[in-house]
């Protein structure tokens, strides 16, 4: 089973979980993206391409189910302007095994923050505005699932 | 042949250009990306500035992506934007 | 914040992930672990060791702090008879990174298999019951962590 | 010099012996956790037949690891138990 939801709504990480763990398997991994606090930060603006978003998210689920034995991939994604403590990303996964659970959960994050068609832009305490920029430890994160 | 695509920009590029979308007429003679962004330096400044340096862009065809050197083709979109930052 | 439980009841995710990233840094990673169903397994029952059990997660949980920049921890794990589908441990971890929250989760989970005083016994549908054996893939999971 | 320990059994090692804990006392010669596993094997075969293989066991001198090797000094319960399996 794999679901991807990407728009405004915040999610619930207990009843996510849950369904996940209703797909079988016994072992659940997960990861939560929010607004870090990182001392003069306001909000953080969540833009995405719409028409490519959905299926971005579709085929990085894919990808994970056909590296890991999974039983179900969830993957939710927000938009638009979130505060400071506010969840962005969701990431659940469900197999048998700890080790494919947790591996294909961090390797979906890292293609997240690589692959899927999402930009931030922070807005401080003081009004000063920020795209911020990729970073290479995110791209190199990305590169080692591809040995 | 009269081909037109329609050109839609993100985040900083959106910005910078003014603009989220818009759509142009290409000639017999653009085959790549790259040809679009010649099209696009050539009409004024914003657009040479922002276009200028094609590695700090990305580019996706009908939302794939592509680079500098991909074929249009039969492409409907094709969207400019920086370098990703969700998750 | 080093939270540690052991006991028979059940836990919340959503509200004990919610506990921890309150701890602030906005990365939490989670894991849990289910009685899983496999054909004809009917109930697990988790005995441990009480006067070294919580010492032994206590310990986990400040190696994994030592060893990754974490806000908080929290671990739970369930004693007694469980039923399949039921919850039976929980590890969550809150970090500024997804990197450092993903492989601490890890680490605690391949510690907790392989130092943590619990022991499974499994009871079949026929009624046949015994006694889980430990797994050399657990061990080797745990090694990795040493180098 | 009269010393005592309390020992304690889990999982299958507490099945097959029969019980889960008992206090036994120590002479001067017992330095070991080995030199336990010896006083309890003389006992009989149950004992004997659990405690043979040292390799499947685990031991814990109050509540801390140890191997067959280790001292028992001042320690008050030493814990034999199968490898764990929690998680």
């Amino acid at each position: 089973m794999i679901k991807v939801e990407v728009g405004p709504a915040d999610f619930d990480i207990g009843s996510e979980t849950l369904d996940v763990s209703r797909q079988g398997g016994g072992a659940i991994a997960s990861f939560v993206g929010q607004v870090r606090d990182d001392g003069n930060l306001k909000t953080l603006e969540l833009e995405h391409y719409p028409a490519m978003t959905q299926k971005a998210l579709q085929e990085i689920a894919e990808t994970a189910r056909s590296g890991w034995p999974l039983h179900a991939v969830t993957i939710i994604h927000r938009v638009g302007k979130l505060s400071v403590g506010e969840n962005i990303v969701l990431v659940v996964t469900g197999s048998d095994h700890r080790e494919a659970a947790i591996e294909s959960c961090s390797f979906i994050m890292d293609r997240l923050k690589t692959v899927a068609p999402f930009w931030k832009k922070e807005t401080r305490a003081d009004g000063a505005t920020k795209w911020i920029e990729a970073r290479d430890s995110d791209r190199a994160a990305a590169e080692k699932w591809k040995k | 042949m009269n081909r037109s695509i329609n050109l839609v920009y993100f985040a900083w590029v959106r910005e910078r250009l003014g603009r989220d979308e818009e759509t142009i007429r290409l000639g017999e003679e653009v085959g790549t990306i790259g040809d679009v962004l010649d099209i696009l330096k050539a009409r004024g400044t914003a657009y040479a500035e922002v276009l200028s340096d094609s590695e700090k862009l990305r580019f996706a065809l009908d939302q794939d992506y592509g680079t500098a050197a991909s074929t249009i083709g039969s492409a409907r979109e094709l969207a400019i934007f920086p370098p990703v930052t969700g998750g």
